[in-house]
Order: structure tokens, then C-alpha cells, then sequence
């Protein structure tokens, strides 16, 4: 096991393509650093993002999974975040309920003209999830042998 | 009691029906089983309604309404909601069905009356409000309520949804506390939530008893069956199949289910699947407004609406707690 | 079995700088399904995609991931390149390792290790992408514009320049909008009149352009290329086809009491008339609300008058349906409703007046003959206080819109202009927060305005005004003096903001088109795609977008016909392979992702389905219009069954992504 | 024959908990027993049986066969198989016992099932005789004896004392290592059984009758007509089957997370959709020919094979755990009645 002080949360980042997939190339573009251990998954919208991608994260290993859509009411397709918004928002209260670390969830909505929002989020959730430490309420342990 | 089976021999004595789907009579006086009847004399024989009448017929009547003809169905209070749902969903035709509302004072239930340590039961009797059980090694009398399953003791409403006639009078919706226990553990600490469900759902034994029995799940082949879904899991191999097994049946029916709490019925485990569920009824109720999914034939489920100002995520667990 | 070649690009230095692009690709070249892998310079160079497609073809690649820029840049480029190899161009992935990797990570080990992981992803994915057809769909060559103002009738006249016929539908019984109200125009102070009522006259002279006035939008169904309309035609009692525009019955009707609407309620007409002299169509329309033969059947002087025998008591709303390839959305604006502004005295004094009405009582055709006369007291003003940017720019919480409706600046200067110069004996005061004008020759306009016509412009905000004794007591402050300003007034003119119509938020609706929080039309890219709706066939027309003026309006205007010309040149449309498909033998027929369609793409059928032991089951399957899908997944998710997924985003693609990531 | 009394229990438990793991039956979170790994202060449930049955001890919802890795460009095998500490499981009622013969069966017979066979070879079986029997109790129909169960070692709990005879060797070697055990006269048991048995012969399904049902009623229950209303109401869950002490079909399935691949078998249920559903398709196409599977692979198809002896133990956990209370008594019932 790697000592505490080195450990690295694994962040995976759902982006829908028209705003924070762009916001995250922007803020790329900006040369704006986040830690190299957010890594990005592209989805055409927020509406998308399907719950079982989430826990299928958590299970292999991942220790904090973040939303990134566009602002509500700027969707690409008019109602994609509004829907991925009460998806999420019932979807992390029950992760709550059964005692899973609520802060290892987050949805963010980021422009595509939001590089700079981008970058400050993604520091923001690593050190957050990094101080939870990892992942042990919704692991496989199957993935760790 | 109520002249329900009188009302299935009529229906099919007249002819306003082929079929009648009822409780059938079993070895014991509980051990009823869901059952179609086509003849007089084989509701004669073996239709009984009692205080064992529990499972919720409408789940059938998705088969039933497809195979021809009008058929009856007796249905409960809580039954009716989850057949309006249904046919919201387009999976019962409603055309095909007659509707018998029947008013009900709760059903009682074995695995129930077994917890209270009673064993070798060999009757139940209502006697002024208790229950009078025999069993080979002695009588007891219980509080009525005492031996009610757990959707009952904690029934929503006594008001039909849906009915073509009725047997009894119209209810109104009850208030008994059905959120007492989700709020419960919301106050609980991460860590202790943590276990709790831990300790629930580790009995898992993946029988998918609750899903099979549940009128919301009713996809032609479920994703956790599904070989070609990426998620089949036959077992629940690992804790985190417990998890995300009653996690995302609790979603995929979030905003549809009625809160018919069959699921905690059939349980052979005894787990209190239901809490999933209330959870999702009182986090929608809080933060979208009252919702009772079946309550009507046309509101759209929270899950497949919005509003402009809905909650953000980062509130649900201040709101959806708070309510 | 797969045979992946992986291609990763330095892109010169900016990602070969942090990322180890040899490592990666030998790390790469490990993975399962992987035959080669590759790094070059500048992989989207002729050199680079000519290794590619040269890749392709030597080594029989069956999937092709690139590590290179965001997929935004390059995706199109490296799709037409796999597919000019033989490939098809959706059996691609790209693997963003710059904008996403290397030019947010120093550390060169970090940036390294992460391009495997994302590389590892993309072939993840990849192994499971197949050949996807971009399908096509017919073009009905035939527009539909929504308002007939001047934004409708310069893209109607566009259109049907190029050759396709054109509808337009305007809800009041002339065409020509607002503009029909102005007076002058800034900043050459010619005559609204004067250029709009040609254009008008072009459109109904134009045989591809049909004019459905007094009438609206019902319904629209279908999607680009295709849509059907179902338009309402308003009954105005009187035959469009009979009534000859010679405006007898408007005279001879003997209900006088009727506001008009046209002057803005200044002053009155008849329950039936011509909104004015020249409308288009010259059809005369019964007012229902005062109309005494349709209230209580007494009456008919206007049937007994009518020599065309035009007069029709009996008409009702007609519905027609018509099919289009393009739909403009050019609804227009109106001001604010300043009822709310008390303050300013608006509801308490018939000499605090909006802009617009200004307009009207300035205009040789309004309620004064063009003669500047206070309505009170019909005398001439010799003391007009204008208030600039009311419910402009005002704060989120209170009343009033945050934005600047753009164009009162310049008609502001334009009203006190013109007052100085027909009547030199009137004080004109100007209270603002701020002068904007920019445009070709506006500047030098307003300057005019202070420097040569002495207009009294006055940075500050008017606080109060009170009527009193005839006088408009105003009470405002210089910001620049820093003192308190009390001016006896005799007018006092109010530059409303400007809001869009409010038929916009249901015909948005009804198009599926998004608006924004102030119920203006969003564009498809605030900069790149400014005369598109997000939604595909909707294209946006003047104000109903956001505050112009009328040089902008045409020139969007303008931008949109071209759109449309260049969607209806086209005998069909390319559409969006990665859209959602129902797999039929798991559908239950819920109607769960019908619920959340934006687009309406998805409909039911009732299928024959072998059932067991030789029996037919007949099921309620979804089926999805691959053409009015647009391709967002909001149905794969509602579909609890899994039977919707989403072609080019599976939900095995995407899990396969997680799992490499979270490897 | 030996004896302890019930007070004394804990310091048993303590003692064989020194030299191997223990389950008993305890009581779980929901009030139901389950077999449990003894630590100090766990009580011995007051239930007659548990609510799984004793064979997931031998035979476990999921058992890990095999496992592959990918490293470096090639596949390595893992092993995953771990052998089991000896352990003895304690209040095995005489229907679980029986079980055990059952699965043997299946399991010992060629080609051996070594996962099997090894938890067996590990397993010492203390039963426990019935004394209260439930109403759905119908054991000796199946020719069990309740008050005098099988195994290592049989136990009788009865006032405040617990009777111990060992049977094998094993039992035996448990009990010389168990010196608070004290003697007693080997017909100690005798009242108490004779009593239990006179309680048997009184419940309710004690007199199912069988004779329709055996070797060779192949061709007369198959095509009979009552299997579609039996059927009917069946949900096609697996309660019954996960809760039999005899069912013993498994599915064999992999876990893989992308780079590595875990092979393991899992409990199946012939009531499933799926079950042996091979690349032609689903054999039993609907509920009915799989609910006709479970009965008659108990009721005929197996003591076909096995000299005659039916593969159910009559505990009644099917007919207490059915959500739609359909059960093998009632099949038994319906199809005894033969045709005029």
C-alpha cells in the first residue's frame, strides 16, 4: 500500500461535449492546471449520463466522480441539464442515505467559456476527495486483487 | 366478508367477464396464491378473500389484460395505484379490465405473525379487533396491528385510484408515518448509515424475488439479466453487487413506484427494501413537490420532468433530509 | 478480431514538451486488440494523415485511435481521413492529450502516465464503436417566417429572391411591425415610411411569397427539412379575397370609440378598419371585442355599405396546414410595460409618454398630424425631459431587464434632435447613465445632437416626477455637478426597454428551440452560428434574438434567408448518425423516453414479436426518427431497461471508457 | 451418550471455537437465524430452522473457480482457490442433514466437485433434534426421522439440557476434545423423541402421500394439464431455489475489469429466464416448463437417478418463503390426484 502522504484519488469527469468538454479544452487552451489524475469522459449532454456509469466508476476503483454540464438553460439541447439534474440530485441523496461519502459526487456546471471554472473545480474535488482518502464504501474489492 | 366472492361468482355468472383474477385457497388458511378463474365452480370451490389477500394482483393483469376478452381483477387500495401506473405505462390496456375496488383494514402477514415467536400456527381468527392464534402448542391472541405486514402498518391511503365498482366505501389517504423510518436514518451519521445498510443488504441472497414481484419492474428482460448490458450479475458477488443491485432498482423505479411495498413483503431475507424506496418518495415529495406515482392517469413522473428552478445536487441532502 | 493502430501526435512541441509520445505509444501498442501504434510531428499534416490512411490500408485496422488534440479541433478532419482510407469514419477516437493533458500538466512523468491512461480509454471505447451511416432526409423547399416586421419581410424577400417560395405569418392584419410606427430613422433621419412600405408592397407583389396576416403559429410538428405548421387564420369578418381596401365601411361605422392600437391608443378608430393608409394586405378587419353586429347582432352598417359585399359575420378561425423545410423565427420586440414605473408618473400623466408614443406624435401620420402637442392640454411643450434606459440595465432583484436594449440611445438622440429642429424654442434635457453608440456614423449623430442642435444631455438618473398644475415636476440629479436638478417640464418622454413579444416563449416551444432567462432566442453560437437555433431547421431574425437596431435587424435578417437558401438548396439533409436506437426485443413500450424527448424523435408502434412455443405476442415498441433525433441520451437514461441506447455513446462504449480509466 | 446442560453452552461453543470455526444458529438484524460464526455471547437461535439452509456452508452462492491475469502482452493464470480451515456446524436439523446425503450425491459422484469435497472433508455436522416442529414441517413424509437427525454428532435440547451422541469418527475426535461433556445414560433421549415423533405424525402434511411421484412417472406427470394453473401465478424468482437445502444447479460466470478476469460460479435457478439458455435459444420458453423443471427434477427426475430417493427434504422453507405461496406440497397435492 503506498503511503498516505503520496496518494492519489482517481477523478473521473463526465463533460458533455458542447459546454465543460470545451470549457476543459479551454481551460487547457489557457494553460490552467488541475491535477493529472482528473481524467475526462466525453458525453454528448449532462441527460447522458446514465447513474450506473457512476457507481460502475466507484466499483473499478475510481474515488470521486464529478458531472460537468452546461448551465441550466444553455443546454445544447434545451432540456438535457434539467433532467441530469434531478437525476443527480436524487441519485447523490441516496448515496447519502446508505452512508457513501456524498463529497465524493459532484455536479458542476461549467460554460464553454469557463476555463478558468473548470480548472478552479477540478482543484477544488481533488483536494476534497483527497482529504476523504479512498474509496472504501463502493469498491469491487474483486478490482484491487 | 365484504361479498367479494359473491361478486366473482356474479361477474362470471352474467357474463360481463371471462376470467376473474383472485386469491386461490392453499394448504393452510394464509397461504393464499394469486389465481385466475374462468368457471362459478372453481371460484366456488377455492376463491377465497380474507386477511392473507396480500399480494398485489396488478402485476398480472399486464398478461391477463392481452390474452382476449375482459377480465376482472379485485383490487386493494394500495393495488389500484400500481395498476394506474401501469396503464400509464402502457402495459396494462385498461379496455380490457374490470376493475373491483375492495376496501381493506390491512392484511395481515404469517412472516409477521411468526416473528412474534409463534410457530406451528394452525388459524387465525379476528375476535373484537385482536387475533386469536392457534398453534400446536398453544394459543395467543395479538393486537390486530401486531400481526399487519409492513406495507400495512404503514398504508399510504385507503383511497382507491381506480375503480369500476367498488366494494366498501371510497378511503382517504392515511397518515402512518410512512416516512418515520427513512427520517430515522437520515439522522443517523454517515457511519452509521454506512452500517446500517450494510447490514441489510449483505442478506442479499439475489433471489430477485423483490424485483419479479415489483408492478414498476416490468422490462422485457432486465439489465441485471441482461448478458449484452455489460451489468448481468446473477449473484451478488461482491458487496458492491448488493449495493448497486437495490441502488439502481430503487432508481430505475424512483418516480414510478407507488410505494406498494410488496418488495419488503416477499423478501425472504426480511430486508427492508421499502426504506429504498420512501427514500426517493420523500426526497421527489420535498424537493419537487407531493407526488404519489398512480395517484392519476396523466402527470408526468418527477424523474421524466422539470422545472426551471429545480434544486441544485449539492442541496438534495439538506432539503431532501429536511422534509 | 480487432486490429487497432494508434497514432499519437506530438503536435511540434506542445504535446511531445509534457508527454513522453514514444512512451505512450509503446505503451499503447500493448493493449489488447492493438496492431500498431505510431507517433509522428503533426498527425492532422498531409504527411500525418497520409501515414494514417497509408496504416489503414497496410495493416487492415479495423478501429483507429489518435492521441492528439481535443476532438473538437480535429475529429472531422481525421474522420474524412480514415474514411478516404476505406475505414468507416466512426470506428474513430480520439484521445485528447492536449488541451486535456499536455498543456495543463508540468510534471512530464504525470502528463506521460495520464496519455496512456486517456489512450487506453479511447482503445477501450474503440473496440467497441461500429460503422455508423449518416442518414438522410428529403427538403420541403419552402420557408415559413414567423412576424412579418421588417426582420420577416427582408428574409422573406431573400428567400424568395433565390427562387423558393416563402410563407409569412403575422399575427396582426398587416405586415411591417413596428418599423411602420417610426418616424425618422437614425442616423440619416430618413423616413420609416418612406422604405419600409416598399419592401411591404414587394412582398405581397411577390408570387413565392405568401402573406397569412392576422394569423398565428398553431402547432409544428416534425423537424428539419419537414416540418408541418399548422397555422391559424384569425377571422377578421371581412373577405380578403373580396374586400377592395377602399376603407368606406371604416367610415361609415358608427362605433368611433375604439383605442388605436396602431397610434397606440392616442387616439381612437372604428371597430372595423385598416391599422393604416398603407397596410399590406389593404383588407379592412373587424374589431370583435366593439363590433356591435358580432356582440349582439345589431347593426351591419359595414355589410350595407360594402359595395364588394367583403362583410362576413359569419367567418371562424381557419386552420390551414402547410409543410416547410426551414422555419425564421422574427417575432420582434415590444417595450416594457411602464405601468409598473410610477415614478416616472406614467399612469398619473397623459404628458409622460413611452418613446414609441413619441414616435407616433411626432408622425405626420399619427394622432396630431405631426404637430409635437402635449395630450393633455393639446399645447405645444416647451420643456421635454427624456429619460434614458428605463428598465435597461436594472440590478437581477428589482424590476426591469439587466440587459441594454441598445437602440434608445440613438432614438433618444434622434427624438431630441428632431424637437430642436422643428420647434427651437423648446429646452430639451437628456438624463443618462451612459451614451452608447457605437455604429457607423452614430457617434457623430449624438454629437450633433449636443454640439449642434443643443440638446441638454445630463449624466444622471431622474428620481421622481411629479405632475403638478399643469407642469411635469422632474427631480433628478447630475452625476458630473454633483447637485440635485428640479426641471419644470412639459413633457417628459420615457425610453422604454425592450422586451421580446410574448408569443416568442410558446412558439419556442413549440419549435423546440431554447431561450434564454429573458425569453429571447438562444443562437446555435453566440458568435460563430449567430442566425441559427440550436435546434436544427430554426433559424432567428431580428430582435426575437436580442436588441438591434434596423440595419442590424436587416443585416441578420438577411444572414438567416441565406441559411435558409443554402438548406432548401438542397434536395436533403445529412443528419446525425450518433442518435438513439430502441432495441425492440428489450422495449416494453413505457413511453418513458418519449417523456424526456426534447425533439419529439421517438413514437410507438404496435409490432408483431414471436412469442414462445409458435405463439405472436403483439407489443408497443419505441421507434426512433433518426432524423429529428439530435442525438442527447436523454432517453437512455429513462429507459430502465437498457432498451434505448445511444449509437456512438453506448452505454458499453462508456463503461468500457470507465473501467480503462479506473484501471 | 453425553450431556451438558443448556446454561453451559457458551463454554462448549468456547471450546470447539479453540480448536476450529463454529456456526450456529443465530438470530440475524431481522429476528431470523441464520447459521452464524460463533464468537463469546452469540445465543443459539430459538427458531427451529434456519432461514438458508445449511448447504451454503458446503456450497456457497458464489465460489471463486479461477482467475486470469494480463501482464505485460501475455495471460497468466491465478489461482484462487483457498483451502478451508476444519469447522464444525452446529443445530443442523435433521432435513439439512438428509440434504447433505442429497448433494453428496451429486457433488461426490464422478467427476468429483473438489470444492465441494473439500468443505465437506473440513466440516464436522452436529445436528439438532426437533422438538417443536412448524406447521409446514412435512420431513417425514420424505422418510427423515426429526427426532433423531444424522450427522457427526446428534444433539436433543430439551429442559435445560443438551444431549450429545457422537455417530462417526469425526464426531468422536469433537468429542474427546470437549471434556465438559459428561456421560449419560444412552436412553436419555428416548421420552423426547418419543414425543417428537408423536407430534409428527399429527401436523398437518404429515400423511402427503407420494405414491404418484418416484422413478418412471416421467410420461404420466409431464404432459398434465394442471402445470399451467400451478404455474400461473409464479413471479420466476429464485426464493424457493436459494432457499432449499437441496438445489444445486450453478451458473458459471466471469468478472472481468478490463485487464484481469475472476471465473466463478454462482447459484442459478431452473425458475429463471435464463436458465441453461444456450446460442439456440431458451429450452423451457416460458414459466411453465420451468416451474414443471423444479418439481419434477425433485419429484422424479432425480430419484430416477439416485435408487429411488426424492431430492427434497420436506423443511417447508419453500412453502414459508414463496411470495405467492405456491410450493412442492401443493404440486404434490394437485398432481396425486391421478385422472379417472
Amino acid at each position: 500500500m503506498q503511503v498516505n502522504s503520496e496518494w492519489k484519488p482517481t477523478i473521473v469527469a463526465f463533460c458533455c461535449n458542447w459546454c465543460s468538454y470545451a470549457g476543459a479544452d479551454l481551460s487547457g487552451t489557457n494553460r490552467l492546471s488541475y491535477p493529472a489524475n482528473v481524467r475526462i469522459i466525453r458525453i454528448p449532454c449532462s441527460c447522458r449520463l446514465n447513474p450506473m456509469f457512476i457507481l460502475r466508476a466507484f466499483q473499478r476503483g475510481a474515488d470521486g466522480v464529478i458531472l460537468c454540464g452546461c448551465h441550466p438553460g444553455d443546454c445544447r439541447y434545451t432540456t438535457g441539464n434539467y433532467y441530469a439534474r434531478r437525476r443527480m440530485t436524487l441519485l447523490f441523496s441516496m448515496l447519502d442515505y446508505l452512508g457513501i461519502e456524498r463529497a465524493r459526487t459532484r455536479v458542476e456546471w461549467v460554460s464553454a467559456a469557463e476555463g478558468a471554472k473548470f480548472a478552479a473545480t477540478m482543484n477544488d474535488f481533488v483536494q476534497t476527495v483527497t482529504a476523504l482518502g479512498e474509496n472504501r464504501r463502493l469498491e469491487d474489492l474483486r478490482c484491487k486483487a | 366478508m365484504q361479498g367479494v366472492k359473491e361478486k366473482a361468482i356474479e361477474l362470471l355468472r352474467s357474463k360481463s367477464v371471462d376470467r376473474v383474477v383472485g386469491w386461490k385457497a392453499g394448504e393452510f388458511f394464509y397461504d393464499l396464491t394469486p389465481a385466475v378463474f374462468t368457471s362459478v365452480p372453481e371460484v366456488e370451490q377455492s376463491f377465497v378473500w380474507s386477511v392473507f389477500c396480500a399480494a398485489n394482483l396488478s402485476k398480472y393483469l399486464i398478461a391477463e389484460s392481452r390474452r382476449g376478452g375482459k377480465v376482472a381483477a379485485f383490487l386493494k387500495p394500495c393495488d389500484t395505484y400500481s395498476f394506474v401506473q401501469l396503464v400509464k405505462e402502457h402495459r396494462i390496456l385498461r379496455e380490457n379490465v374490470h376493475v373491483v375496488g375492495v376496501q381493506c383494514a390491512g392484511m395481515c402477514d404469517m412472516e409477521t405473525i411468526r416473528s412474534h415467536g409463534l410457530s406451528a400456527v394452525t388459524s387465525v381468527a379476528e375476535q373484537d379487533g385482536a387475533l386469536r392464534v392457534e398453534t400446536l402448542y398453544g394459543a395467543r391472541t395479538l393486537d390486530r396491528k401486531d400481526a399487519l405486514g409492513e406495507k400495512c402498518r404503514t398504508c399510504k391511503s385507503k383511497k382507491l385510484a381506480v375503480y369500476d365498482e367498488l366494494l366498501g366505501e371510497q378511503g382517504c389517504d392515511e397518515d402512518n408515518g410512512r416516512f418515520l423510518e427513512v427520517a430515522r436514518i437520515e439522522a443517523m451519521t454517515p457511519e452509521e448509515r454506512f452500517a446500517f445498510w450494510r447490514g441489510e443488504l449483505s442478506r442479499c441472497i439475489r433471489c430477485n424475488a423483490c424485483r419479479n414481484v415489483c408492478p414498476a419492474c416490468s422490462c422485457e428482460t432486465c439489465v441485471f439479466d441482461n448478458p449484452d448490458s455489460g451489468l448481468r450479475n446473477k449473484a451478488a458477488a461482491d458487496a458492491f453487487e448488493e449495493n448497486l443491485f437495490h441502488i439502481i432498482r430503487a432508481f430505475h423505479v424512483a418516480s414510478r413506484c407507488t410505494d406498494c411495498g410488496e418488495c419488503t413483503r416477499v423478501c425472504p431475507q426480511h430486508i427492508p427494501l421499502h426504506l429504498l424506496n420512501r427514500k426517493f418518495i420523500k426526497d421527489i415529495n420535498g424537493l419537487y413537490g407531493p407526488y404519489q406515482a398512480g395517484a392519476d392517469f396523466d402527470t408526468k413522473p418527477p424523474l421524466m420532468d422539470f422545472t426551471l428552478h429545480d434544486p441544485e445536487p449539492s442541496q438534495a441532502a439538506v432539503r431532501g433530509g429536511g422534509v | 478480431m480487432q486490429r487497432i493502430g494508434v497514432f499519437v501526435c506530438w503536435c511540434g512541441t506542445n504535446i511531445a514538451a509534457t508527454v513522453d509520445v514514444q512512451a505512450v505509444s509503446d505503451a499503447l501498442a500493448k493493449e489488447p486488440g492493438v496492431v500498431l501504434s505510431a507517433n509522428y510531428q503533426y498527425m492532422c499534416s498531409q504527411t500525418g494523415q497520409d501515414l494514417i490512411e497509408t496504416a489503414i490500408r497496410e495493416h487492415a485496422l479495423t478501429g483507429v485511435v489518435i492521441c492528439s488534440c481535443s476532438p473538437r479541433m480535429h475529429e472531422q478532419t481525421f474522420r474524412k481521413t480514415v474514411a478516404r482510407a476505406g475505414l468507416n469514419p466512426y470506428l474513430l477516437e480520439i484521445a485528447n492529450i492536449r488541451e486535456q493533458c499536455s498543456w495543463i500538466h508540468k510534471d512530464r512523468a504525470q502528463a506521460t502516465e495520464k496519455a496512456i491512461i486517456l489512450g487506453r480509454a479511447a482503445i477501450a471505447k474503440v473496440q467497441l464503436n461500429t460503422p455508423l451511416q449518416a442518414g438522410q432526409s428529403p427538403v420541403t423547399k419552402r420557408a415559413l417566417v414567423i412576424g412579418g416586421g421588417i426582420a420577416g419581410i427582408q428574409t422573406a424577400l431573400d428567400i424568395a429572391e433565390a427562387g423558393f417560395a416563402v410563407d409569412i405569418v403575422e399575427k396582426q392584419p398587416t405586415i411591417g411591425g413596428k418599423m411602420t410606427q417610426l418616424d425618422k430613422t437614425f442616423p440619416t433621419l430618413d423616413c420609416a415610411a418612406c422604405i419600409l412600405t416598399p419592401k411591404m408592397v414587394d412582398c405581397a407583389q411577390n408570387e413565392k411569397i405568401r402573406i397569412f396576416s392576422y394569423s398565428e403559429v398553431e402547432a409544428v410538428s416534425g423537424f428539419v427539412g419537414s416540418f408541418r405548421v399548422t397555422i391559424r387564420k384569425k377571422a377578421r369578418y371581412v373577405r380578403e379575397d373580396v374586400c377592395t381596401g377602399c376603407g368606406l365601411c371604416t367610415e361609415k361605422c358608427p362605433q368611433k370609440k375604439v383605442p388605436n392600437a396602431f397610434n397606440l391608443g392616442l387616439d381612437t378608430r372604428r371597430a372595423i378598419y385598416i391599422p393604416f393608409a398603407q397596410a399590406v394586405p389593404k383588407v379592412a378587419v373587424i374589431d370583435a371585442d366593439y363590433c356591435s353586429m358580432l356582440k349582439n347582432g345589431k347593426c351591419g352598417v359595414c355589410a350595407k355599405v360594402c359595395a364588394a359585399g367583403a362583410i362576413d359575420y359569419t367567418q371562424k378561425d381557419e386552420l390551414v396546414e402547410c409543410e416547410y423545410g426551414a422555419i425564421v423565427a422574427a417575432t420582434g420586440y415590444n417595450p416594457i410595460d411602464l405601468s409598473g414605473y410610477d415614478e416616472f408618473a406614467y399612469s398619473r400623466s397623459p404628458d409622460v409618454v413611452s418613446s414609441l408614443e413619441f414616435e407616433r406624435l411626432m408622425n405626420a401620420a399619427g394622432p396630431t398630424g405631426g404637430t409635437l402637442l402635449r395630450p393633455s392640454d393639446k399645447t405645444h411643450p416647451k420643456t421635454i425631459v427624456f429619460v434614458q434606459c428605463v428598465g435597461s440595465r436594472c440590478s437581477a432583484e428589482g424590476k426591469g431587464k439587466t440587459y441594454c436594449s441598445k437602440i434608445c440611445c440613438m432614438y433618444t438622440a434622434k427624438h431630441a434632435m428632431l424637437c430642436r429642429e422643428k420647434y427651437p424654442d423648446t429646452d430639451v434635457y437628456v438624463f443618462y447613465i451612459d451614451v452608447r453608440t457605437p455604429g457607423k456614423n452614430f457617434d457623430e449623430f449624438y454629437r450633433r445632437a449636443v454640439e449642434e442642435y443643443g440638446v441638454h444631455y445630463i449624466k444622471g438618473m431622474v428620481g421622481k416626477v411629479s405632475p403638478e398644475g399643469g407642469k411635469l415636476k422632474v427631480q433628478a440629479s447630475d452625476l458630473l455637478d454633483g447637485r440635485q436638478l428640479h426641471i419644470d417640464a412639459d413633457m417628459v418622454v420615457l425610453a422604454a426597454a425592450i422586451e421580446p413579444d410574448k408569443s416568442a416563449r410558446p412558439l419556442a416551444t413549440m419549435l423546440t428551440a431554447s431561450m434564454d432567462t429573458n425569453d429571447f432566442f438562444t443562437e446555435a453560437h453566440p458568435k460563430l452560428r449567430p442566425v441559427e437555433s440550436p435546434t436544427a431547421g430554426v433559424f432567428l431574425s431580428g430582435c426575437c434574438q436580442g436588441p438591434k437596431d434596423i440595419p442590424e435587424t436587416v443585416a441578420q435578417a438577411s444572414a438567416a434567408a441565406s441559411k435558409v437558401i443554402g438548406l432548401l438548396s438542397k434536395d436533403s439533409i445529412v443528419c446525425n448518425p450518433c442518435v438513439a436506437q430502441p432495441d425492440e426485443l428489450m422495449c416494453n413500450g413505457c413511453s418513458s423516453c418519449e417523456k424526456v424527448c426534447p425533439y419529439g424523435a421517438i413514437t410507438y408502434l404496435d409490432k408483431e414479436f414471436r412469442g414462445p412455443n409458435r405463439t405472436t405476442l403483439l407489443r408497443r415498441v419505441a421507434q426512433v426518427n433518426p432524423a429529428v433525433c439530435q442525438g442527447c441520451g436523454a432517453c437512455t437514461v429513462a429507459c430502465p431497461s437498457g432498451a434505448m441506447d445511444l449509437k456512438g455513446f453506448s452505454n458499453r462504449q462508456i463503461m468500457a471508457e470507465v473501467d480503462a480509466i479506473c484501471r | 451418550m453425553k450431556q451438558i446442560a443448556k446454561t453451559e453452552l457458551d463454554t462448549l461453543f468456547a471450546a470447539i471455537t479453540a480448536e476450529q470455526k463454529l456456526y450456529i444458529p443465530a438470530d440475524d438484524s431481522a429476528g431470523q437465524a441464520q447459521f452464524t460464526l460463533w464468537r463469546p455471547g452469540l445465543a443459539l437461535s430459538g427458531r427451529l430452522n434456519t432461514a438458508r439452509s445449511a448447504k451454503d456452508l458446503f456450497f456457497p452462492q458464489v465460489e471463486n473457480l479461477v482467475g486470469f491475469r494480463m501482464h505485460a502482452g501475455a495471460i497468466e493464470r491465478v489461482e484462487t482457490r483457498e483451502e478451508p480451515e476444519d469447522f464444525v456446524i452446529f443445530g443442523v436439523r435433521a432435513c439439512d442433514c438428509r440434504s447433505f446425503s442429497i448433494l453428496d450425491r451429486v457433488f461426490l459422484s464422478e467427476p468429483v466437485d473438489t470444492f465441494y469435497q473439500m468443505r465437506r472433508a473440513h466440516a464436522t455436522v452436529v445436528t439438532l433434534a426437533c422438538t417443536r416442529p412448524e406447521e409446514t414441517c412435512f420431513c417425514a413424509a420424505m422418510g427423515v426421522d426429526a427426532a433423531d437427525p444424522a450427522g457427526d454428532v446428534t444433539c436433543w435440547l430439551e429442559d435445560g439440557t443438551l444431549l450429545w451422541r457422537a455417530n462417526t469418527e469425526k464426531g468422536e475426535a469433537l468429542t474427546e476434545k470437549l471434556p465438559m461433556l459428561r456421560p449419560c445414560p444412552a436412553d436419555a433421549a428416548d421420552a423426547q423423541q418419543a414425543r417428537t415423533r408423536a407430534l409428527m405424525q399429527k401436523l398437518p402434511l404429515a400423511k402427503l402421500d407420494l405414491s404418484a411421484f418416484g422413478a418412471g412417472k416421467t410420461r404420466a406427470l409431464f404432459d398434465r394439464p394442471e402445470w399451467a394453473s400451478l404455474s400461473e401465478a409464479c413471479l420466476g424468482c429464485g426464493t424457493c431455489t436459494f432457499v432449499c437445502p437441496t438445489c444445486q444447479c450453478y451458473d458459471v460466470e466471469e468478472f472481468r475489469d478490463g485487464s484481469s478476469v475472476r471465473r466463478f460460479r454462482c447459484w442459478d435457478s431452473c425458475m429463471y429466464s435464463d436458465f441453461t439458455k444456450m446460442s439456440a435459444g431458451q429450452p423451457r420458453p416460458t414459466q411453465r416448463e420451468r416451474f414443471r423443471q423444479r418439481f419434477l427434477h425433485k419429484l422424479v427426475y432425480f430419484p430416477e437417478n439416485n435408487d429411488g430417493v426424492f431430492g427434497c427434504v420436506g423443511c417447508g422453507r419453500c412453502l414459508a418463503k414463496c411470495p405467492i405461496h405456491m410450493n412442492i406440497v401443493k404440486v404434490i397435492k394437485t398432481l396425486g390426484v391421478t385422472h379417472a
